[in-house]
């Protein structure tokens, strides 16, 4: 289990090249990215990542360790960035390890859904009109009901 | 008792400062933010709906009837919105 | 959309780095990797996969040509090697580019469930005391009727 | 009319040649199986369980009531295993 907060960019094709490399008993890899947007043709936005320093951490690793207790968990990663980010900058990554595909697959997406709403990250958007705090969707805490 | 008290995202912009310390005899969260509203205009419009805020007490995320006996660190801010 | 199927390894960590590189649309990547497991501790075993030329490309591309009518996806990819794989090695992989996160899971599992049971690749594992194909599970064929 | 018929996995191996040309009037799938059936106790052992067989015709999955007018090319195999 790795997880990482920082403000320095990650090397997303690197990361998945190493996760999980020379185990044996891994069958499945399923990897998440989630990508600064480009939007408003002509204006590029920037992003701004707050988050609570030492909470986020200990929510992430909360997170993780739930997702282990649910599936067969190989190994699981979480990268996750704050400061500012400009279009087409990757935010954050998670990956998830198994011997089966259905295990990774639902791994990662508990993952993701519970960093969503339940990981301390705040995301302000900049544009040539004013800059705006990203609001949370229902869609994204109607998700955890799934699980 | 004294508390940490820190804000985040626009919680943190309307109430315009990051973190404070304060000292209180507050049972609860609601009634920390009970005392908090009743100081300055600034926290009673940044605390106007409770609904649309969240709360941490020791990095914990809580509700805000949540008891404060023993906590070193209560944290206020909107819905998160990472990945 | 990049369909490919090709007897020699590929790189995963390259080809995540590369996928819907410089692309302004996309918030969302998932990648999946399947890879050969060892088994059986001091048993090495060796994996052969067999496939059908001409229909398997064909059978990828209407699979992937499905997912892009009922998903709203920026791109895909899918990888899949045939041939002799020892333990460890990266057998194939899907990647789905999109604006939301729902759309490239969703479409990633609905791309591997399919590749499983309706393209055609058949695996054979050898051990040391001999060799079989690898039957199919009924849980595949089930993981179908969600879709 | 002269059908390109392929084998794949353990059919290919119980039959014991991966492809082979026949001249065959069959109108469906299932006629072609009999016909080969018919021919050697090697096809009718191969061909005995045929829930345990798929088919593509000309590269499409079908099933084996699927008519063989216009057909060029038939294959049979096991359920697939890729991913």
């Amino acid at each position: 289990m790795d997880i990482r907060v920082h403000a320095h960019p990650f090397d997303y094709g690197a990361e998945c090249a190493a996760f999980g490399a020379g185990r044996q008993d891994i069958g499945a890899i399923v990897t998440f990215c989630g990508i600064v947007r480009g939007q408003d043709q002509g204006q590029l936005p920037q992003m701004e990542i707050e988050h609570y320093p030492g909470m986020t951490e200990r929510a992430l690793q909360k997170i993780a360790a739930e997702a282990q207790t649910r599936w067969a968990l190989s190994d699981c990663l979480i990268i996750h960035r704050y400061g500012p980010l400009a279009p087409g900058e990757k935010i954050m990554m998670v990956a998830t390890a198994a011997a089966h595909r259905a295990d990774a697959f639902a791994a990662a997406e508990f993952l993701m859904d519970y960093l969503k709403s339940r990981a301390p990250f705040w995301k302000k958007e900049s544009r040539a009109d004013g800059s705006d705090w990203v609001a949370a969707k229902a869609s994204d805490e109607a998700a955890l009901t799934r699980w | 008792m004294t508390l940490e008290i820190l804000y985040f995202a626009w919680l943190r912009e309307r109430i315009g400062l990051p973190r404070e310390t304060v000292q209180t005899n507050a049972a609860t969260v609601a009634d920390l933010v009970a005392e908090l509203c009743a100081r300055e205009e600034r926290y009673a419009l940044a605390f106007s709906d409770l609904s649309a805020l969240r709360v941490a007490v020791d990095q914990d995320l809580t509700e805000f009837d949540a008891p404060l006996a023993g906590a070193r660190e209560v944290a206020f801010f909107p819905p998160m919105t990472g990945g």
